[in-house]
């Protein structure tokens, strides 16, 4: 993370202390990759906000005009959603494994397919 | 006293100004500060010889301290005199990888014995106890205390194959077979062994200065997998079922606080969140060949795969590499010794911990019920436990991180560490690096008969009683 | 003190008859005989307490017995006395199945606690000494005795979790966390830990009465292996390197007249045949799953495979269950713990070692003079040997039967053994469970500080000397 | 063993003191087998002795009337012989194993097989 990217784009968690696990696992990896900004600007021209769940734990990620704010929860607001068990969802995001998880069901999607994919090189861990 | 360790050490070696004097009346803790007399600093055993045998003589009493990391005030003077800071003494005197032990003094730090062992790419190891890099191994193995490998070796304690300790009236002496002229110190039997008059009494029967203890054999593959479950059955039942099996190096088990803590939140809700994980489970695989670790794994999920069909839930092993790609914070736990600023410098300066050891059939319970006690007083429930020799025992230890300088939030650590105490004594748990107000509430249960062989045994050896008077009843 | 005795314990218990005396007053070894005075049989610990109280206000030497099979005359008695015979408590009072210990008197045999776990259907077990079923577990613990687990888990002292002893003013104590209210014994950890002034003391300090000690987890699956080597090095390196894989539950090497004396041969000439293996490795694996025992086996077969390509000689492994149906002499190593007959039914009824503790470095020429040394003598180089606590060090052992009634024999005999405790004092070897004549050699080796300690520990505990006077120069 | 067959055939070691591991190990076998004393007479109705060799171990078993006496090395006297490693030498006597080690040429057979195959149940462990 350079110091540029930092005064970027800002990746933001509302109420910290009562943030789930993977609501902070996704901010550090945000904050990581948005050292790229064009990442960023990409998965907002989406216009909507993405909710992800691992296990039962949700959050909302919401794109707006300086950075991203990471909200506990299903905001009510998402335009597309991804879901799996922890490991599964560690896939897409470690190593870009979606497509096979999809297919056999462990990987849930919703909304449009394309804001996905729009969002994808985002919180793809590199 | 001084005059004399003027003459000893040189002035610069000698200090009793206010700032040094400030800096090691207190530490982490919210132990009661105690102020030394002076400070000085030693670089060799003959040195300590002669500031016991002074301080024997005059008696002053003596405070050994190193690094003052392993908390608990243990290092802080409960009646004054000398802290004798052996941090000088770094030098790792020998490796031997034949016979697989180091000898090594007081200040050598996890980072030290680390790199050494590296540069001479000796094929050995250690283990590292979760404390930051410049911790001292001498003070941990001497306190009782654990390391990531007391899971197959035992607490470091039980790591000791030699002792060299300078006695109160300034003689020095060895222990284990080092006591035999000629013999390596291989350990600590045959003999009558008398180390364990040195071992977990800080410092209240002599100064050690020297330790010649086992290294262990390193593997080619390793594996660190982090396993998230959903409360303390599952994880417990899960450790000890994985140590009846004996594959594992090390098995952790930390409650959900200390995962937030280290993704940088100060200070979590007490309460976790609706369906996260409550605890993780870290579990570190060794292999000679990558057959060996395919075993391993698969014995490691068929315990988990009978636990979940009795219905207890577990995310699915996560490689730490794989969660380091995710979140880099995850990397204080990818490599040993680890840096743990989000425990220490977190603004407030005040860490302190309620550390146990007890038996694993009892670590559910007393989870949930510190746990509970944890959360009443307002604090995140942050357990770091492990089990120990094997199974035999293991550590249960309640940390919290609070600020020092806020005089209600000390008296509200206090009041929880108190409760925390009496509850894991009550289960039967024993404090380890036990604070001089925790030592009063374990003195009342200890076998009279023990309590008194004890006092005895230290009016043998320090009947000045200048040995760090004043801690465990002493 | 025999009126004392009577009252206390009953007729049928107190012994003077010249038969008993005569009993107690050798053992299988070469050591000069010493006569008790009397010989009392308890049954509990409150009767050792009461004996304790009284021999002390008498001044009456007390020397604590049980099978009197840990030889090297340890229970004769020095100085007179009352020998207290504790063979009948024999319980085994606890098994704690959950956190994986026993709780067990002096006078439990291997062979007792085996049957007792059986029968508990409990998936945990304990190691077993080289030494008949009838040895007590007590007793070896005590000495620092070794057994068939002790690679894995250390000498078996180290498994001792707690004590009950009887101090010289007969009052009781117990060590380790058992010292605290309420808790388990699970280990010696964290406290001060006295249990060191009484193990490994010979009695000199205190009488035990009870024992927590550590059982292991069983695994489904077990193989004992044989391989036949040519030479000490071929041997020893396979066993130093075979211990830096930690895949090996235990690795015995025993030279060729082991195997010979097994096979009924009662004198085998000292010099091997024309081209016969000169040791056997043996080699216990445990596994969970099968795939686990095959990359056991496989790694086995690679550290072998690295030696043979440097020019050492072994035979494939054989497995204990293949050597079993060839000769049924065999079944003494099939199964522990198991009938020595061959040591100890010989007709001249010696039997003797000079059993120490050593680093497995010089294990290779250590072996070679020792058996140079032996066929000077003209007896057959018996060598047992094991690494121990990972390899940290093993254990060297050089054993000879001899006929007790042939005095030019016993003088053969102990001219041997005093040649082989110099060599192997010179090379840091330290002898385990020490005869007198032995104590004397090793003390003047011992560092003086020690020494000194040891004496005045000693002095502490028994001021008017009545534990086993005589024994390690106390 | 019963009673019986110690009565009737003899395993008896030439110099017990000399002999080599090898020899031992065959004396608790014949001991064993020869409770069975048709394996004995059977064999020795080849009316020769049989050279073993384990490694560099030799021995030679002497059929004679009474019973079977175990010689230390080669006594020269053997009209049929069987040598391989140690591992294959137990897996004939344990396992019966013969055929195959034979044709791998790690079981190595001199003289008459005939001879042999006779000898063969009396070495074999059951």
């Amino acid at each position: 993370m350079t110091q540029k990217a930092i005064e970027r784009v800002r990746v933001v968690v509302d109420q910290p202390e009562s943030m789930n696990l993977l609501g902070l696992l996704m901010k550090g990896l945000l904050a990581k990759n948005l050292s790229d900004d064009d990442l960023f600007y990409r998965a907002r021209a989406a216009k909507t906000d993405v909710l992800v769940q691992a296990g039962e734990m949700k959050v909302t990620l919401r794109l707006g005009e300086g950075g991203i704010t990471i909200l506990r929860g299903d905001a009510g607001s998402a335009g597309a959603s991804v879901a799996g068990d922890m490991k599964t969802l560690l896939g897409v995001v470690a190593e870009g494994k979606m497509v096979a998880p999809f297919l056999s069901g462990r990987l849930k999607i919703g909304g449009n397919p394309l804001v996905l994919l729009r969002m994808l090189p985002m919180i793809r861990a590199r | 006293m001084k005059k004399f360790l003027v003459d000893l050490l040189g002035a610069e070696n000698v200090r009793d100004d206010p700032e040094t004097l400030s800096k090691y009346s207190e530490d982490y803790t919210e132990h009661e500060p105690g102020k030394p007399d002076l400070v000085a600093f030693v670089e060799n055993a003959g040195q300590v010889q002669k500031v016991v045998a002074k301080a024997n003589e005059l008696k002053v009493p003596l405070v050994p301290a190193v690094y003052r990391t392993n908390i608990g005030g243990l290092c802080i003077p409960a009646e004054g005199g000398v802290v004798l800071d052996m941090t000088r003494m770094d030098r790792v005197l020998e490796v031997n990888a034949d016979d697989m032990y180091a000898v090594i003094e007081p200040g050598v730090t996890q980072q030290i014995i680390k790199d050494h062992l590296a540069k001479l790419k000796v094929p050995l190891t250690l283990g590292y106890s979760l404390a930051p890099p410049w911790t001292s191994v001498f003070a941990n193995a001497l306190l009782g205390g654990l390391t990531n490998r007391s899971l197959k070796y035992g607490d470091q304690s039980a790591w000791i194959s030699g002792l060299e300790v300078v006695l109160p009236d300034g003689s020095m002496v060895r222990t284990g077979s080092w006591a035999m002229k000629g013999a390596l110190p291989f350990g600590l039997v045959p003999f009558p062994d008398l180390s364990g008059l040195f071992v977990a009494w800080q410092g209240t029967t002599g100064i050690a200065t020297k330790m010649a203890f086992q290294l262990w054999p390193g593997h080619p593959l390793n594996k660190r997998l982090f396993i998230l479950t959903y409360g303390p059955r599952a994880t417990y039942e899960a450790m000890r079922r994985l140590c009846r099996t004996e594959t594992c190096d090390d098995i952790g088990g930390l409650s959900w606080p200390a995962g937030k803590m280290m993704m940088g939140v100060k200070r979590p809700h007490p309460v976790p969140q609706e369906g996260e994980p409550t605890f993780f489970l870290y579990v570190d695989l060794t292999a000679e060949i990558p057959e060996e670790m395919a075993v391993k794994e698969k014995i490691l999920q068929s315990v988990l795969d009978g636990l979940a069909g009795e219905g207890e839930r577990f995310e699915e092993p996560l490689d730490i590499m794989t969660l380091l790609k995710v979140n880099p914070a995850m990397g204080k736990f990818a490599e040993f010794p680890t840096d743990l600023d989000f425990l220490t410098d977190h603004g407030g300066g005040g860490l302190t911990w309620i550390g146990t050891y007890g038996p694993l059939s009892r670590f559910v319970e007393t989870a949930e019920t510190g746990t509970a006690i944890m959360v009443k007083h307002g604090f995140p429930p942050m357990i770091v436990s492990r089990p120990m020799r094997g199974g035999h025992f293991g550590v249960l230890r309640f940390i919290s991180i609070f600020d020092k300088k806020d005089a209600a939030e000390v008296a509200k650590i206090r009041a929880l560490n108190a409760e925390l105490l009496l509850m894991l004594s009550d289960r039967g748990f024993v404090m380890y690096k036990t604070p001089i107000w925790a030592w009063k509430e374990l003195s009342a249960r200890l076998d009279p008969v023990m309590r008194d062989l004890v006092r005895r045994v230290k009016g043998l050896l320090d009947p000045n009683r200048i040995m760090n008077p004043g801690r465990m009843g002493l």
